[in-house]
Order: C-alpha cells, then sequence, then structure tokens
C-alpha cells in the first residue's frame, strides 16, 4: 500500500524582491518496503523537499500541496501540531554532515536515549533508565559499532563523520520508522564506510521493510541502490519510474544526459573520447525560465517548450516533456 | 520557567509590605535619633581642633567645661565650677569644683573615681607645659590656644586641694574667663589618660573619648556615622534620649533627602535654598538664630600679588556682593562691612560701606601695575557651614566678577580636611572661608583669625602679620572697662579696612531643619549645639 | 589535557598579576609629591626619620630591587598608610570591600534571575509582542545613565512615596556588629532582639541600590541571551533534535538552553569591570559604604597609598572572576576543551 | 511598493546599498539616525546659535521657571540656573562636550585600536600572545578606576578623563579588531592575495580593511554609547569637566542640590544624555540587525 503520497507539491521563499518559486509541482509516491531515490543537481530543490515532508522548514518557506497523505491519512487537514506527531512517530531522516547534526555539548547516550520513545519500553518507570540503556547498546550493535563504552560519554566532535553517522542511523531507527529518509548520507564519508552504510540501510530495508528515500547527486550510486527513482531539475519532476526501466530506456532528455555523463554507463566509451556534457549551467532562483525549465539547455527544443509540460504516464513511467525521446505516445 | 520566576517574586514583595508595620523595636532605637552632620569629626578632642563641624559633633555630647555661657544673654554660668573668685589684681583665679561628677563607663575604659582637681590640671597642663607626657600626642598643635596666645598668659595650674584649682596668669586679661567657657577647654579624664599612657597607646586619648558629658563614646566608622549611648550617672541627670547617632552626610542634597524620609531627625545647615520648601511641610519644621559669624575671602598675604595693599583694595571693589547674597544666601544674611558681625558690642556702625565698582578696581590694578590683570586661584571650601551655605557656588560668581576687570581665576577645591591642612600650610592665593564665634568676646574674632600668633598656628587665612594691629588687640584685653576696649577695636576694625588682608562679605543667619516629632533642641548661638535636652515623641 | 589547560592559564593569570602590581609600583612614582610620602603613607615626616625610611623602603636601590622589596611588602599585607586617617590602608579595604562585594553579587543574582528567562523568552518568541516588547525595553534601559536613572528612582520612591530610604546599608540606629562584612547574614549571626526588624530594614535600603545596579547587567544579559539563542536555533541539531520527534518545549530545554548558556558565562567574565565602575557610581549616589565610595573619597582627598591599593584590589578582584568565568566555561563546554 | 520592471535587467546592488535598504526598513534605526545627525548638528553649531552666552551670569533672573510654566519668560526657553545662566544655551554648548568629546574619543580609540589590533591580528605566535595578554591587563581595569588614576596623576579635567575613556574602550576595540581580522585572514581571497605576492601591509590595506570596516562602525557605535555615558558619569562625580563648564553630567550633578526646588534642572540634561545614548545605541543596532539580513538572503 502506498506510504507517502505527494500531488502537486510547491515550495516558495519569501524574499524581500518577492516569493521565489523553488519546487515546482512535483509529485511523488513511496509504497511500503520500496526504496526510492532521488536525483538531482545541486541546487534543485531535493533536501528542500525532504525537510517539507519532515516539517523542518523554517517560516520564510511557504508550502502547498494538492494531495499530502501518509500511510492513508490526509495531512492537509489536521492541525500542524497534530501532522508534526503523525510525521515525527513514523518518518525518520539522516543529513549530510552527521557530526554537524548533533548537539555538540551533550554526550551521545544523553542524545541516543533521548530519541528512544516511551512507547517502545515495557519496564515500569523505575527500571526504565536501565532498560533505555540496554536498548542504546542494541542500537548502537544494530548499526555495527562494536565498543559502545567509549561512544557513550564520548561528543560528537571527538568521533568520525562514518561513526557519527551510524549513530544517526542508530537513533532514526530507534522508533522503527516506516520510512527513512536519507539526505545525501554518503557525502562526508570515505568509499569504503559509504559501502558499509548502503549495505546497511539495505538490511533494515529488508528485514524491517523500511521504507527509504535516498536523496543524493550520484547517479551511479543511486541506481545500485533503489527499486524506484525520481530525477529532478530546478525543483521540477522531470521523470520518474523503475531505475533498471529508466537507465535502460531514459525518455527525458535530462535524463539521457546524466546517464550519458555517468562513465560507467557507458560500456563502448573509447580511451582518449571526450566526456559528453549538457553546455549551460543551472539557471539561479532568481532567473528561472518559463515554462520547461531545461528549455535554454535542452538539446531538442521548440517553440512549445515555453508551456510548462504536464506529467504524462506511459506504464508506471512518468515523464514530462513535450518531445520524449521515444516519439508522442507508443 | 516562568512559574518558577513568579514563585520567586511573591515572597520577596510580601516581605517589603511587612516592613511598612514597625513590630516591637527595643527602646535603644525607638529612643534613639539621628542628627545628620556635614562633615567627618577630625578628632575626638576639642583641644586639638577649630573647624565647627567637629566641635559640633564631640565638645557638648561628651564633655563638659568649667564654665558655661547662657545663649539668651551671653552670660557665664557655672558648670564644672560651682563658684569662682578673682584675685585684685586679675591675676589669680579659684575655682571650686562641683562634687560627685562620674566620668564615662565604657567597653574600653572604666573609670575608679569621680572627677577632681587633677583631671583639670591634667587638661590645661597638656597644653601649657611642652614636656608634659601628652604634650606632643597626636603632632602637639592646640591651635585655639595657640590662636590666643594662652601659653604666655598662663603661668601654672595648681590643684590647691581636691575640689579647688588655682589659675595663675602673667597679666590681668578680661577674656580668660570667656576662653574657658568656649567648647575647646573641655575637661578630659587624668586617670584615662594615666592608663592609656601604661597600655603604651597615648594617641587613643583623642581618638576613643572619655568625658563627663550626657552621651559616651561606642562607635566611630569613618566618613559614615559617629554612635553615642546615654550616660547613665550624667550629674545634670539622665537624658531622655538613649541613643544619639551622627550620620556623616556631606552633601546637601542627600542630607535634605534623608530628612524628608525621616531617616535623619535633625539636619544641620540645610541649603537655604529650600528653606522656603520646608516649612510648607507639616511634619519638619526650621529653627533660625542670628549668631555670631562672618564669611570672608581671605587673601594670602605673603604670596605675590596679593602682598601689595592696592591689588587687595582692587579686588574688593571687583566683588559684587548684593548678587552674592542673592545667589548664594537666598537673603537669609545680611551684608558685612567689617570683621564684627551688627549684635557684637563693639560694631563699628558708621565705617563706610566697601562699594561695588569695576571701573576703580581696574584703575587700582593699573596703578599697582597690573594693567591686564593676573591669574590667580580661588579655593572654596567644600563642606557647607551656617558663614558659607555654598562656597563653590560663590567662587563661580566670583570668577565671573573678576574676568570684568582682567583677573583669571580657578576654583580649587579638596576633600574638607585635606582642604584644612592645605590651608594651614598656606598653599592657597584666596579663600572663601569664615569663622563662627564661640563667646560673645569680640576679641574671638580678631585674636584666632588675624594675630600674628594665630598666623604662626595656621589658623590665619589672610598669613598676615601686622606688628601695630596686634598691639591694638592685647591693649584692649589689658582693661576691663567695656568703653576702653570698644574704642580699641574700633580702630582695629578701622586698620583692617585700610589693609583689605580680607574682604568681610555676610553674617549669616544660623539654620537647623528637624522632624516635628524631636523637641527639645536648640540652636547654641555661641559654639556646638548641644542634644542633652532632646526628646523625642513616636 | 584540562591540566596542560591549567597551566596555561595560570601562567596568563600570574603574568597579568605582575603587570597590574608594576603598573601601581610605577604609580608612587607618577603621582605628584614626594614618592617616599606616596610609598609609605606617612602625611608628616621629621628630617631625622626621612634616612630611615629610605632605607627601609629600599628608594636608594635600582628600580627592580625597589620593585621587588615593594612586591613581597604588598604580599604581607603591607600597603602603606592612607593620608587621610592614617590607618593601614590593607585595614581600610578589608572594612569596606564585604559591602561592594554584597552589592554586586546581589545585582548579579537580580541580573540572573531577570535576564536569563527574559532573554530567552525574547528569543523563542522573537516577533511576538512582547518579544519585540522585551528588546524595546532593554534597548531603554541599557541606554539611560546610570546616575539619573538613580535619581529618578529616588525622587520617586523614597521622596514622593517615602516608601524606600534614600542611603545607606541599614538604619543607623541599629546596631550590627560586622563578622563577615556582609550585612544580612551579620545580623543573622549576631544575638540582637530585634533580627526580622533588622533584616527588614536591611532589606529596604538594599532595594532600589541592588535594582539600579542590576539594570545594566540584566540588559546585558537580556541581549546576549536572545542573540546567543538566535544563533542556536539557526543551528542544524535544532532541526534534526525537531525532526526526531521531540516536542518545541523539550528542544528549547535540552538542547537549545545548554548551547545558548555557555557562552554566557564568558560574557559575565568581560562585562565584570563595567559591572564594578558601576557599582562604584551607584555606592557613590546611595551612600553605600563600599570601596567605590572609599576609592571616590580617596581621589577628592588625594589619598595615593589608597588609590593604589584600591587599584590592586580591585584588579585582581576582576582577574578573579574572569578567570572563574574561564575556567567554568571550559568546565561545561566540551567545545571550548577541544580549542 | 514594488517598482514596476518591465525589462528584467540585472539588480546586483552592491552591498553597501543592501546595507542601506535593509537599514531603511527598520523605522527605529531610521529615527535614531535622525536624532544622532540632529546632536551632531547640534555639537558643530553649539557656538554659533545658542541665543544666549552660557557662561553669563544675569544676577536679577535666578532659577527662572522654564517658559512653559507660567512664571517663565519666553526669551529663556528652559529657564536659568541658580546663578542666572540661561539653561538652554548651556544645554546646547554642553552637547559640543558630551557628546562632541565622546566621539573625539572614541575615534582616538578607534585609531589607536586599529594600530594595535592589525599588529596583534597579523603577528603570530609569541608576539600575538603578548599583545593578548597585554590587553587582558588593560580590560581588568574597570574605566572609572582608570580615570581616578589618570585623574590623580594629571589632576581633574576634560582632556585627562577623555584619555582615561580612551583608554578603557581600547581593549574592546583591540579584541574585536584582532578577531575580526583573524577571521578574514582565514578567508581564501587573503590567500589568494598572498600568492599574489602582497606584503603584509598590501593584505591589510586592500583585503583585510575593506571587508572589516563595516563591524568596525558597529564596535564603534557600540564604544560611542559607553564612551557617552563614562564622560557624563566622571563629570557627574566631578572627577572630568570642572565647574564652569557646562558639560551635561557636571549640570545635573549642580543641579543635584536645587532638586526641589528647580526638578526641570536635573531632568533637562538627564533626557538628553538619555536621547543622545538611546540614538547611538538605535543607529548600531539598526545597522547591527540590517548587517545580519544582508548576510541571510
Amino acid at each position: 500500500m502506498i506510504l507517502l503520497d505527494i500531488k502537486n507539491m510547491t515550495i516558495e521563499l519569501e524574499t524581500p524582491e518577492g516569493l521565489i518559486r523553488a519546487v515546482d509541482r512535483i509529485n511523488l509516491t513511496i509504497r511500503e518496503g520500496e526504496i526510492r531515490g532521488l536525483v538531482g543537481e545541486s541546487g534543485s530543490g531535493k533536501s528542500l523537499i525532504a525537510k517539507a515532508i519532515v516539517g523542518v522548514l523554517n517560516k520564510r518557506w511557504r508550502i502547498t500541496a494538492d494531495r499530502f497523505s501518509w500511510a492513508g491519512q490526509d495531512l492537509l487537514r489536521l492541525s500542524y501540531e497534530d501532522q508534526r506527531k503523525i510525521i515525527g512517530r513514523d518518518i525518520a531522516m539522516i543529513y549530510q554532515e552527521p557530526s554537524r547534526s548533533m548537539d555538540p555539548t551533550a554526550p551521545i547516550l544523553e542524545q541516543l536515549i533521548e530519541s528512544i520513545p516511551d512507547s517502545e519500553l515495557e519496564s515500569s518507570w523505575w527500571g526504565r533508565p536501565f532498560e533505555r540503556r540496554k536498548k542504546a547498546i542494541a542500537l548502537l550493535h544494530k548499526v555495527g559499532i562494536r565498543d559502545h563504552q567509549a561512544i557513550f560519554n564520548s561528543y560528537p566532535y571527538q568521533l568520525p563523520e562514518g561513526v557519527c553517522q551510524k549513530i544517526m542511523i542508530a537513533m532514526a531507527i530507534a522508533k522503527k520508522p516506516k520510512l527513512l529518509i536519507a539526505d545525501e548520507p554518503t557525502t562526508a564519508l570515505e568509499s569504503t564506510t559509504q559501502a558499509q552504510l548502503f549495505r546497511l540501510l539495505a538490511s533494515f530495508n529488508q528485514l524491517k521493510g523500511m521504507s527509504i528515500l535516498l536523496i543524493s547527486h550520484e547517479l551511479e550510486t543511486v541506481a545500485r541502490n533503489t527499486q524506484t527513482l525520481s530525477v529532478l531539475y530546478c525543483g521540477q519532476l522531470v521523470e520518474a519510474g523503475e531505475t533498471a526501466a529508466i537507465l535502460k530506456q531514459p525518455l527525458h532528455p535530462y535524463t539521457d544526459a546524466l546517464i550519458k555523463s555517468v562513465p560507467e554507463f557507458q560500456p563502448e566509451l573509447a580511451s582518449k573520447q571526450p566526456l559528453y556534457a549538457l553546455h549551460g549551467s543551472i539557471p539561479t532562483l532568481q532567473h528561472l525560465p518559463i515554462g520547461c525549465r531545461l528549455g535554454p539547455r535542452c538539446p531538442n527544443a521548440r517553440k512549445e517548450c515555453v508551456k510548462t509540460p504536464v506529467l504524462e504516464r506511459l506504464q508506471n513511467h512518468y515523464f514530462s516533456c513535450h518531445f520524449p525521446l521515444q516519439g508522442k505516445k507508443l | 520557567m516562568i512559574k518558577a520566576l513568579l514563585s520567586l517574586m511573591v515572597p520577596c514583595g510580601s516581605v517589603l509590605i511587612l516592613s511598612a508595620c514597625q513590630p516591637d523595636i527595643p527602646e535603644t532605637i525607638q529612643q534613639g535619633m539621628v542628627y545628620c552632620a556635614e562633615g567627618s569629626p577630625e578628632s575626638f578632642n576639642p583641644q586639638r581642633v577649630t573647624s565647627g563641624t567637629t566641635i559640633d559633633a564631640i565638645s557638648q555630647q561628651l564633655y563638659d567645661r568649667l564654665l558655661d555661657i547662657d545663649p539668651a544673654t551671653g552670660e557665664l554660668l557655672s558648670a564644672l565650677a560651682t563658684d569662682w573668685r578673682l584675685s585684685e589684681d586679675g591675676k589669680t583665679y579659684w575655682f571650686t569644683l562641683r562634687p560627685q561628677v562620674q566620668f564615662h563607663h565604657t567597653g574600653f575604659f572604666s573609670p575608679t573615681r569621680a572627677f577632681n582637681a587633677n583631671d583639670v590640671t591634667f587638661t590645661f597642663n597638656r597644653i601649657l607645659q611642652s614636656d608634659h607626657p601628652y604634650h606632643g600626642v597626636g603632632g602637639g598643635n592646640y591651635p585655639y590656644f595657640q590662636s590666643v596666645d594662652w601659653g604666655s598668659l598662663v603661668q601654672a595650674v595648681v590643684a590647691e586641694n581636691s575640689n579647688t584649682v588655682r589659675f595663675e596668669l602673667t597679666r590681668p586679661d578680661s577674656s580668660f574667663l570667656s576662653n574657658l567657657a568656649t567648647d575647646f577647654a573641655s575637661i578630659l579624664s587624668a586617670e584615662y589618660a594615666a592608663a592609656l599612657l601604661q597600655q603604651g597607646t597615648p594617641e587613643l586619648l583623642d581618638q576613643r573619648p572619655i568625658g563627663t558629658g550626657p552621651f559616651f563614646f561606642k562607635e566611630y566608622k569613618k566618613d559614615q556615622f559617629i554612635r553615642y549611648y546615654r550616660h547613665p550617672e550624667y550629674w545634670r541627670g539622665k537624658t531622655e534620649l538613649t541613643q544619639l547617632v551622627f550620620d556623616l552626610v556631606p552633601d546637601n542634597a542627600k542630607r535634605m533627602a534623608k530628612l524628608l524620609t525621616h531617616e535623619c531627625d535633625v539636619v544641620a545647615y540645610p541649603r537655604n535654598a529650600e528653606l522656603k520648601l520646608i516649612t510648607e511641610r507639616p511634619d519638619v519644621e526650621v529653627q533660625s538664630q542670628t549668631s555670631m559669624n562672618v564669611g570672608f575671602w581671605a587673601f594670602n598675604t605673603k604670596k605675590p600679588p596679593f602682598d601689595n595693599v592696592l591689588v587687595r583694595k582692587a579686588l574688593a571693589y571687583a566683588i559684587n556682593k548684593d548678587a552674592i547674597l542673592d545667589a548664594v544666601y537666598f537673603g537669609y544674611a545680611d551684608k558685612a562691612k567689617t570683621l564684627l558681625p551688627p549684635t557684637s558690642w563693639a560694631f563699628y556702625h558708621d565705617l563706610p560701606e566697601q562699594q561695588y565698582d569695576p571701573v576703580k578696581a581696574k584703575e587700582l590694578l593699573a596703578q599697582a601695575g597690573y594693567p591686564q590683570g593676573f591669574r590667580m586661584d580661588i579655593w572654596a571650601m567644600p563642606v557647607q557651614r551656617l558663614y558659607n551655605p555654598n562656597a563653590l557656588k560663590m567662587a563661580e560668581l566670583m570668577q565671573a566678577d573678576l574676568a570684568k576687570i582682567g583677573v583669571r581665576a580657578s576654583v580649587v577645591s579638596f576633600e574638607w580636611n585635606s582642604f584644612r591642612r592645605k590651608l594651614s600650610e598656606y598653599e592657597h592665593d584666596s579663600v572663601l572661608i569664615g569663622w563662627a564665634a564661640d563667646n560673645a568676646d569680640p576679641d574671638n574674632f580678631f585674636r584666632p583669625l588675624l594675630s600674628c600668633s594665630a598666623a604662626e598656628s595656621g589658623s590665619n587665612r589672610a598669613n598676615w602679620c601686622d606688628p601695630n594691629f596686634d598691639n591694638l588687640i592685647n591693649q584692649a584685653l589689658l582693661t576691663a572697662d567695656i568703653k576702653q576696649r570698644r574704642s580699641f577695636y574700633l580702630t582695629a576694625q578701622l586698620y583692617i579696612d585700610e589693609q583689605m588682608p580680607l574682604v568681610s562679605i555676610a553674617h549669616s543667619k544660623r539654620f537647623q531643619a528637624k522632624s516635628v516629632k524631636v523637641t527639645g533642641v536648640t540652636i547654641n548661638p555661641y559654639g556646638g549645639i548641644s542634644m542633652a535636652a532632646a526628646r523625642k515623641s513616636l | 589535557m584540562m591540566l596542560h589547560y591549567f597551566l596555561r592559564r595560570c601562567f596568563l593569570i600570574s603574568f597579568v598579576f605582575v603587570a597590574l602590581t608594576v603598573l601601581a609600583f610605577s604609580l608612587s612614582y607618577l603621582f605628584p609629591g614626594d614618592v617616599l610620602t606616596n610609598v609609605s603613607g606617612l602625611t608628616e615626616i621629621r628630617p631625622e626619620q626621612r634616612q630611615t625610611l629610605i632605607k627601609y623602603y629600599a628608594l636608594d636601590q635600582s628600580l627592580l630591587q625597589q620593585y621587588i622589596a615593594y612586591l613581597n611588602r604588598i604580599l604581607d599585607g603591607e600597603w602603606g598608610l592612607s593620608f587621610s586617617s592614617q590607618q593601614p590602608v590593607l585595614s581600610e579595604i578589608i572594612a569596606v570591600f564585604p559591602a561592594t562585594m554584597e552589592l554586586a553579587s546581589y545585582a548579579l543574582l537580580l541580573s540572573f534571575v531577570l535576564g536569563i528567562p527574559l532573554g530567552l523568552f525574547a528569543a523563542v518568541k522573537a516577533d511576538s509582542f512582547f518579544g519585540r516588547l522585551i528588546s524595546g525595553i532593554t534597548l531603554i534601559a541599557y541606554s539611560i545613565p546610570i546616575f539619573w536613572w538613580a535619581l529618578l528612582l529616588i525622587m520617586l520612591f523614597s521622596l514622593t512615596l517615602g516608601v524606600l530610604p534614600t542611603a545607606g546599608r541599614i538604619s543607623v540606629l541599629f546596631d550590627i556588629p560586622t563578622t563577615t562584612g556582609f550585612m544580612l547574614p551579620d545580623i543573622w549571626l549576631s544575638d540582637i532582639s530585634y533580627k526580622s526588624e533588622a533584616i527588614i530594614d536591611a532589606l529596604r535600603h538594599l532595594l532600589l541600590p541592588a535594582v539600579v545596579l542590576a539594570t545594566f547587567p540584566t540588559t546585558v544579559m537580556i541581549r546576549f541571551t536572545r542573540d546567543s539563542m538566535l544563533a542556536v536555533l539557526e543551528q542544524s541539531y535544532i532541526k534534526t533534535a525537531r525532526a526526531k520527534g521531540l516536542s518545541r518545549a523539550q528542544v528549547l530545554y535540552h538542547h537549545g538552553l545548554r548551547n545558548a548558556l555557555l557562552p554566557v558565562i564568558r560574557q559575565i567574565g568581560l562585562q565584570f569591570s563595567t559591572l564594578i565602575t558601576l557599582a562604584m557610581i551607584t555606592e557613590v549616589i546611595f551612600s553605600w559604604p563600599g570601596i567605590g565610595q572609599w576609592l571616590l573619597d580617596s581621589i577628592y582627598q588625594r589619598n595615593y597609598p589608597a588609590i593604589q591599593g584600591g587599584l590592586l584590589i580591585v584588579s585582581c578582584l576582576v582577574i578573579v572572576v574572569n578567570m572563574l568565568t574561564e575556567i567554568l566555561h571550559t568546565l561545561f563546554n566540551p567545545l571550548a576543551r577541544k580549542a | 511598493m514594488r517598482k514596476f520592471r518591465l525589462y528584467f535587467e540585472e539588480q546586483n546592488r552592491g552591498p553597501l546599498t543592501q546595507l542601506w535598504q535593509q537599514f531603511q526598513r527598520q523605522h527605529a534605526a531610521v529615527f535614531g539616525l535622525v536624532m544622532f545627525s540632529f546632536f551632531l548638528l547640534l555639537t558643530l553649531l553649539a557656538p554659533l546659535i545658542t541665543p544666549h552666552n552660557p557662561y553669563l551670569q544675569n544676577p536679577d533672573l535666578l532659577l527662572l521657571a522654564p517658559s512653559w510654566s507660567d512664571q517663565g519668560l519666553v526669551q529663556y526657553p528652559f529657564g536659568t540656573d541658580d546663578l542666572g545662566r540661561d539653561l538652554m544655551s548651556r544645554l546646547m554648548k554642553g552637547a559640543t562636550y558630551t557628546f562632541g568629546i565622546a566621539l573625539v574619543t572614541v575615534l582616538g580609540s578607534l585609531l589607536m585600536g586599529i594600530a594595535l589590533g592589525a599588529l596583534a591580528g597579523m603577528s603570530r605566535g609569541v608576539q600575538s600572545s603578548i599583545f593578548n595578554h597585554v590587553l587582558d591587563l588593560a580590560l581588568t581595569i574597570p574605566s572609572l578606576l582608570l580615570a581616578i588614576i589618570i585623574v590623580a596623576v594629571l589632576g581633574p579635567g576634560l582632556w585627562n578623563t577623555t584619555w582615561a575613556i580612551m583608554l578603557a574602550l581600547l581593549p574592546q576595540f583591540v579584541h574585536g579588531i584582532r578577531n575580526a581580522i583573524q577571521d578574514t585572514l582565514k578567508q581564501d581571497y587573503v590567500a589568494a592575495y598572498r600568492l599574489d605576492g602582497a606584503s603584509n601591509w598590501q593584505v591589510l590595506r586592500y583585503a583585510v580593511l575593506p571587508n572589516i570596516w563595516e563591524h568596525l562602525t558597529v564596535m564603534a557605535t557600540m564604544a560611542l554609547s559607553t564612551a557617552i555615558l563614562d564622560i557624563a558619569a566622571l563629570g557627574f562625580l566631578g572627577l572630568g569637566a570642572q565647574a564652569p563648564t557646562s558639560e551635561w553630567g557636571v549640570m545635573i550633578a549642580d543641579a543635584l542640590d536645587l532638586i526641589y526646588l528647580a526638578p526641570w534642572a536635573i531632568a533637562l540634561p538627564g533626557i538628553l544624555v538619555f536621547a543622545a545614548v538611546l540614538s547611538v545605541n538605535l543607529v548600531g543596532d539598526g545597522l547591527r540587525t540590517a548587517m545580519k539580513k544582508r548576510r541571510e538572503n
């Protein structure tokens, strides 16, 4: 069943010069146990969407959506506090720089215990602190940290990024969430810990059936670890669907360019051949082109591209482009 | 967080409200009285000082004298000496002493015997005999007695028996008895002095006093307060007040504020400007008393250009006395023509008045050789006294007047005790100060202020030593006949007007503000105030 | 690691202390008048005494020896005699010093109790009416000259309403033996019968000066707590805590408060010397018998040994408080230990 | 009131105009700026525009009530003090002393601070640690105590106390400037300058100072408000300006004796000092929030 269903969500930023639309009418659906990827270049608004879902954006952002339902329950009708309660209970999030997203002056044990909700505990109130500690040790072992004693009374700045990220994951899974949003979890880590991390996420997905939304800007890590994929460009959803189908047959020129620019996906690349790159650069938020935001950079842009393309569907493969690579409506 | 804050505020608030009602305060506080004085005392022995501030605080409270002065008539009354006899040649005096007069019992000393003749001999021999063990203690200067040249006047003080004392003088002196009645001639305890000498701390005689007065010394916190408790066996009968505290508040505005908030019961020298305001308030009343005093502007006659008579006369002409009377005394004083106040029997009525004439002043300056003026400083005393309520304001006024004739004056002031110390070392160009009489005798104005012996002892502000002025006032003392003495004093005043060592400015009324609940506190026209008869109703 | 930190701290403090004593020592030369009187404090020095005194104060030797002689005179408590009362300066300072400490500590306490909650409230509800009101009032209170503010309070509470006394630590009629030098404990320890009235009277005397002196530190505390709280709220770990599902109050209390208050401790150290200046002015206006009024009297009397003594004691107090806040800051703040 | 923008032209306004726009948006800050410029003008023009000579004593007009009360005269708007001098012209002349001298003190302290701060900031190792410790010492001495010592050595007077206040403000400045310089030195463009072969002096002149002068102005405004308060306080205590000068602190101290007869003589100088310091604080706060807002978007 569909866990998260978002239709036409737009996020705008209040600036002295007026409202700037950072994310423009995107749709996102996540099923139970599914690992969905969210790919886009930096500044395309992917972390904005994650923060919007979890609700940590500050007051200057304005979020509007046609439908925003979680596990069948439409959250738009609920008050802000109730939304917070439901999302806080079921969705967990981990961030880019783990060491900066932990309270620098609180020992790790205290932050871990704090994230274990009371509902998880069975023993009576005086046994609770002891049980909490036992649970915290279990969590650390689950995320692969053996020596919990040293970690407990040390401070975030004393630990390497990798360990911090693992602790963040431990905190996230403490409340057994249904969805884990991983906002570029591996950027700060070296490659060895990256592989460890993805293996960990995959194991949680299979064992606990926890669905994961993996946000990243490296196409090939997302391609290897996710089942479904959504591609974003300047805040517009350009393509979504089965990862394998998209890689094999990209319909949107931007996805095609993305795939071409990754050497691993081009087996027949000869040596010393110039790598393919889309010409031009990403426009800043203040000067977004009207209509399809890829317009000026798109290889097969035409007059109609001035109108913002509508999301079209081909079996479960969505794309928003007037002239998809495979030609109109098979 | 906010709840914690509120729970903290409530108890504090209630404590404050509770303070409004005064539950059972013990007797020492209810019958205690606070007198706000304008400065701290220099010492606790009246022999060693001349400043009125110190005299007010210690003399009438702690000590008694052989004779007292009747405030109304100025006549001499018997105090520790029940009666006194004078020899025919006027050179020996006999005093019979009052029996059964107890000294103070305090924490640091309790006497074994009552007051007798050796206390008197000890008190005066200390001043006369330079080889006396106590003479040099604490600097060895006795300004008042040195200024009236007591050393050469009194030959010997002898105790004939336990309650009669004989004074032998070198020459007849009509002001001797009134000098014995001044506050400076307070009687100390010989037994206490001997005990201190044995302990090896003789200077405590002047710091922790023992006397026969209505109160005994309990505690002194420098520049804060002096605390006296009642002397139970006082020979004139126990006083109503159980505790008397002298709160030392040099700032006039603060003293007035303390009066209005009833922190002070009696305030010395209220600011003249506020007298109108006080009379309107129901809970406070003002006492006034014409008293013998003079505020003057003295030049240091040893320092050029003030050694030149023309310069001094020019400066006298340059000062607008009427403006000073309005701005500083607020009209509560009358303009001074000469040193003596009009109430004195030796006042020179038809002496020509000093006119305000800047043009003449400039001419005199040109004659004296200073056509474009010179630079000088005016020392203004920081403390408020009856003869000069606000010396700093007066100095500012004079500064503007002098600027008109080209004299650039700057105003200088220090803290009261160091101010007096520097004055006695004649570091000043000119000074605004004054003198309050200790007895009705005109000599009390001339000798301590302008005589040569006063110049040596440092109390002659003009540093002026003029032989023929000196023999004028000495001759005046030799005869007892009033008419002859007045003629000497008239010529003396004429002489001062010619030489102009100082410019007399005003004779001010003395004021004292007190709360209506306090009765029995009168202003004594001669010398320090007395709290013996004070009473405080609730 | 901590030991290394303490060593560095002690070296710094000793260096500052030495520099301070050098300044104090040079003052006796800088002050006008004869050096021997400035150093010894005796106003009348008879000629025959002069030679023995010069030998005793080592004025004839080189500057360095004089300084060393001065240093161990200071350490064994011989700070010269005060010009006005010819009493040892140190004993006079010890008599007046506790009063200032009492006033300053009550003011600091008041600024804590009022400043920090209001600062937090202003930060959390920054753009609500109350938030802006608090910042407005803080700005006004920050710019009122303290002596004028004291005069206004006196005119209002003492003169027109007549509720509070204008000066002193307690009504002079109360005879309280000084044991600790602090008024309230003294009353408590003394065996007088009217203890409760004395305490009430002492509190009434304490209220106005404490409020006047507390105005400045409270405004600084409010402004500083508000700014540091706002900075902390922008931090990403607050966002993660919110994302973890903690309630708003929990986030503020557990994470926001601690991180915001740590720099505040250091701020107290820096502001303490300004607090002393204001304490001196308050003492003069309320004639509070503390070291401030004593020092100001000594400047009016040109009492140089007293000024030297005052400089030493007040600066040492400020150094000690600075050091204390530094150490407290490092104890509580792991980040500081990393540096 | 967004301007109608027909053409979509590039609008990158310099940091200064952005700062001014943010500043303009806060009305309190603008009000503060207006008051600040009023005081500045008063300081510069005071000797010319005072109706009466502030030191002229007029013996027959003592303690005249201000003109708004019935016995007041209109040519003496604020009445006269107890020596018959016109209060309004004394207050105006007082602006030059309290406000003017405070400006001079802060400028002097700023220049010395820049010199010392630059030395402390640029030097590394032992030399910079020496500078810090010397400043920690200066920071420990309260400004009033410093003033007392200087008055004891040089005697009371307005110019002696300006030295005291300058020294008292110095540590704040040097600490602030040293931290600002060390922050800017960490930036990459300074490293770029160094790579181009710029000497220490050029780095300071072209890379560091232009970037921290805004921070300096904020520090200067905070220091100005403390300077005004200190000058008035020293005048009040009688250590600063001496009797005839009409500095505001001295006027309050003089008027203290007439607290019941002429309360306006105390209130007016106090209000002026308060207004001056408030205006400086408003401008300082406005600048600080404007800089913060500019950094945000």
